[in-house]
């Protein structure tokens, strides 16, 4: 089961950024973020260079410039309303090319822009660097409670069981010489979603009950060991450890 | 060329690898004449079930062409194909998806715009050939296996298809519904072509035989005449079940 | 809904943190009364859709996005406890991967889209299940109405958070007027997704909805020759 | 009662109605002694897969109660009678979901701790047993289905379970591994209740065979004796496949 559109956000490679364990990536992203957060805004060097050190990620593990700048668009959402501040912000306002504009907004603007962005980056080349699979286990490393790994690894496994049994759906209409054409045609769509539902459900309890008829009982058994020495936590400590002095800077430069 | 001397289907050098780069057909040639009935044999994973997803467009054809009734199925051509080929899937969770089986088995003549008692009355045929009348109103997923098999066949009956495809359509039916079956087939003036492991039940329904064995036809001749090759059978694990001897039966007069 | 990093300052963001984390660790225990063996993967499911829904961003007056949130329906499909891992899960998963929604907003996110809505759609729903007639339309209209007002409520707090700790100076009638607006639209749509999959739910599979437990009577068993139903059997 | 005294395998007044409503099992009386190979008859819809799902606990008994080698299955002891027990599930899409063949017929020994070469060589011999050592690294879904059925029977055999349920393993077999997947079973020295609409199948593997028919046992008894039964045979829908007569064959000495 599963082709896995999921999966599709992982680019698969060797670099040293791929080869980490899922749980040094996972703290290092975190430790990133917090400081990013933490900085203040005014230091707009900062930014900057926090920018060009994932750049440097980026590159270590040649995720591909255009296609980082892609998946950063799921952004745009945050971006309208960032875009929107400088004019309906309160306070004191200036004139940009005879446009009247709230300093505090523009300041508020480009901090969500500048942090909202710096954080969609780091979840971007983790996503594109990790399985799934490793990530989850990532977090079980992580002592992220039991429960909470096994939704999450069936809510992965069902988004594959939704996708699959959505073409399985297609295909036999299909064959039986459906096409959805206009609106006349949600009627059938509909029906065939209520199914859906229940159908997949159905699908993914008895899967799960194979599983537990193998023995599982909850929790994945690891079967490949993927524990992290010394060398590994460096490796993954140069990303934060970059930041922190960034942001220490940021802070003194005030 | 006349009308009755066009094959009912025609499949030249049909060559089709999978999107993850596994080729499974490597230059098929069959051609079926109208009325024809003809077993499709092979084992597992020779490419059978591959070459049956090309007979309506689900799969569209890597290299060479396929045509039903003189009409080659491409893109502009694939409501009619689709009107012409009936198939029934290997998986009868492949062709169910509404949620009560008689508007599963309605749902073909109702999108070719059949309406009213006459509807009515097709749906209930359909599902008398199939013996599951009774069912009517049970949501597919919820029957047993064999069950939905069943539906999953009246649902392609009730299309009055010219060409019927059907892939093991008697794996998991029990033995009388697997000859209720067989004379359903039989009665039917219609060119059949039949995936099927059980060779008794090729050689009592089709006078013909196709050998489908890693993507190529390897044989192609009389269905008595074939089984009593023993070399060609062993080549291609088709050996005969214990307790039966092809030479010695009677086959049904066609 | 979903707030990026840097939206609101740090007191907002470790308070709503340490709120999520708590709601979260609760959870955790009430879970384990909701959860068997049968409805673990269900709760994989409803996470699986509410994901999906949340998916589904609409381009909102004001700037901001909306969407569904998919509260109510995980509340009454596997219990509220389990409702707020579930979107939980969803929130951390859409941070981690998706980039939807920023790492330290996480607590913002799970209290605004996790804790409110479950908890006022359940109350909602459990509220409304006492008030009308037993059966299965009733179920369907309560989800409805629990979903309804689920949405708005959620804005509702958003619009105070804002006030307590925003990191831009906007006018609060206006932050309130767009979040509250847009979300009565989407509450909407919501309810009649939420209505639409649980009615579908209790038509075949009444014993999912964990809500309705112990709504509707279990099936009663005959056994041949003795012709004698389970409940004889069983004290006999 | 001795050890060996005690049955493998015993069902006592099995009643079991389905969350809809719908009574599948109404008082089945059943018992298999250690080592015995059965075959499990019965028309589509007798409630035979419902009657297995009982066996691990996947499905809980409504009333009656089940027993594997005198352990009742209930929640305390499920981890245990699912180590004893291994189904082969009808669908072989209910029983794959790893990403590939090789993790998944690892996964059931690796949950019961097994490791490193020992782990390694239990699923290299299961692979050889149903001859797919060769797709060992393919994803499950992305095979033919012949050859995921030989895949979900690999996950079980990897198992090694005492007591091994098979639902129709023979259906969508190609005819050469159906004999070797008969080898197989012959050649293990355990318990086997089996599934099957195969009868000459039965005839060949099962010296004992019980037919299940509308939710209770209508027959119990000699495989070949019950064949040869023609009017209880009739009645059950049981009829016998083209070309075959269970009288003049020798059946092989177990
Ligand atoms: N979705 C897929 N992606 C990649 N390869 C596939 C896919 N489906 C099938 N294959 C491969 O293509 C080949 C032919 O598969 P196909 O399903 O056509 O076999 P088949 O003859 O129908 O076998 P069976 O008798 O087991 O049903 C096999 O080697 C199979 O592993
Ligand atoms: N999930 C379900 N919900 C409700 N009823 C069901 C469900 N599954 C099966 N049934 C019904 O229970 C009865 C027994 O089904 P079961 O699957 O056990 O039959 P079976 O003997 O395995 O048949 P087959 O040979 O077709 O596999 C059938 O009448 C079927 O319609
Ligand atoms: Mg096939
Ligand atoms: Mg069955």
């Amino acid at each position: 089961m599963g082709s896995g559109h999921a999966r599709a956000l992982y680019l698969p490679g060797t670099s040293a950024v791929h080869r980490l364990p899922a749980h040094c990536k996972i703290v290092a992203g975190l430790c990133f973020v917090l400081l990013v957060v933490s900085t203040p805004r005014e230091a707009v060097w900062a930014f900057g260079v926090y920018a060009l050190l994932l750049a440097g990620v980026a590159a270590v593990s040649r995720v591909p410039a255009g296609l980082l700048l892609r998946r950063l668009l799921i952004e745009v959402p945050f971006v309208l309303f960032a875009v929107l501040l400088p004019f309906v912000a309160e306070g004191e306002r200036t004139e940009v090319l005879g446009v009247g504009l709230s300093v505090p907004g523009l300041w508020g603007a480009w901090n969500i822009l500048a942090k909202g962005t710096l954080g969609v980056a780091v979840s971007v080349l983790l996503a594109s660097t990790t399985e799934l699979r490793s990530l989850l286990l990532g977090l079980q490393r992580l002592r992220m409670p039991p429960l909470l790994v096994q939704i999450a690894s069936f809510m992965i496994r069902y988004g594959d069981v939704i996708v699959d049994e959505m073409r399985r759906m297609r295909i036999a209409r299909a064959s039986r010489g459906f096409t959805a054409r206009g609106i006349r045609h949600w009627g059938v769509l509909a029906k065939s979603a209520g199914a859906l539902f229940i159908r997949c459900y159905e699908r993914g309890e008895r899967v799960h009950l194979a599983m537990a008829s193998r023995g599982y009982r909850g929790t994945m058994p690891l079967i490949d060991e993927v524990g992290a020495g010394t060398a590994q936590w460096t490796r993954a400590a140069l990303l934060p450890t970059a930041a922190a002095g960034v942001c220490l800077m940021g802070w003194l430069t005030l | 060329m006349t009308e009755t001397d066009t094959p009912a289907l025609e499949i030249e050098g049909l060559a089709y690898a999978y999107p993850d780069g596994r080729q499974a057909l490597f230059g098929v040639d069959l051609t079926l004449r109208r009325g024809e009935r003809v077993a499709l044999l092979g084992p597992n994973g020779a490419g059978k079930t591959t070459l049956v997803l090309h007979l309506n467009g689900i799969l569209r054809a890597g290299a060479g062409a396929v045509r039903i009734g003189g009409l080659p199925v491409t893109e502009e051509h694939l409501a009619e194909v689709r009107r012409r080929v009936g198939i029934v899937f290997q998986d009868p969770d492949d062709q169910l998806f509404m949620p009560t089986v008689r508007e599963d088995v309605a749902f073909g003549p109702a999108t070719a715009g059949m309406r009213g008692v006459e509807l009515e009355a097709r749906v209930t045929r359909a599902l008398e050939q199939v013996g599951l009348a009774d069912l009517a109103d049970r949501p597919p997923h919820h029957l047993s296996f064999g069950q939905r098999r069943r539906v999953a066949v009246a649902t392609v009956l009730a299309m009055e298809p010219e060409v019927l495809v059907l892939d093991e359509p008697s794996s998991n039916l029990d033995p009388a519904s697997r000859r209720e079956l067989a004379d359903v087939l039989r009665s039917l003036d219609i060119t059949v072509l039949m995936v099927t492991h059980d060779l008794p039940y090729a050689l009592e329904l089709c006078p013909r035989s196709v050998v489908l064995s890693a993507g190529v036809i390897a044989a192609d001749g009389g269905t008595q005449e074939l089984m009593c090759d023993p070399e060609l059978m062993r080549s291609h694990r088709l050996e005969l079940p214990f307790g039966f001897d092809p030479g010695s039966v009677t086959v049904p007069v066609h | 809904m979903h707030v990026p990093d840097g939206f609101f300052n740090a007191p907002i963001s470790v308070a709503t943190g340490v709120v999520a984390a708590a709601a979260v660790v609760v959870s955790l225990r009430g879970a384990r009364r909701e959860l068997d063996e049968r409805t673990a993967p269900l709760a994989g499911l409803v996470a699986a859709f509410v994901f999906a829904v949340q998916m589904l961003n609409f381009p909102v007056a004001g700037g901001t996005s909306g969407h569904l949130l998919g509260g109510a329906l995980a509340a009454i499909l596997v219990g509220p406890y389990t409702g707020v891992l579930c979107v939980s899960v969803v929130l951390l998963m859409q941070g981690l991967l998706f980039a939807d929604g920023g790492l330290t907003a996480l607590g913002v996110n799970i209290t605004l889209m996790g804790v409110v809505t479950v908890v006022v759609s359940y109350g909602l729903f459990r509220g409304l299940l006492r008030l009308l007639p037993e059966g299965r339309r009733s179920v369907t209209s309560a989800s409805f109405v629990a979903a309804l007002i689920s949405v708005p409520v959620a804005a509702v707090v958003f619009t105070g958070l804002y006030a307590l700790g925003g990191t831009t100076e906007v006018a609060l009638g206006k932050v309130f007027g767009a979040m509250v607006g847009v979300h009565i639209l989407i509450g909407i749509g919501e309810a009649v997704i939420t209505a639409a999959t649980v009615g579908a739910v209790i038509a075949v599979r009444p014993d999912l909805v964990h809500g309705a437990r112990g709504m509707l009577p279990a099936p009663p068993l005959t056994t041949s020759g003795t012709g004698r139903t389970s409940s004889e059997e069983a004290t006999a």
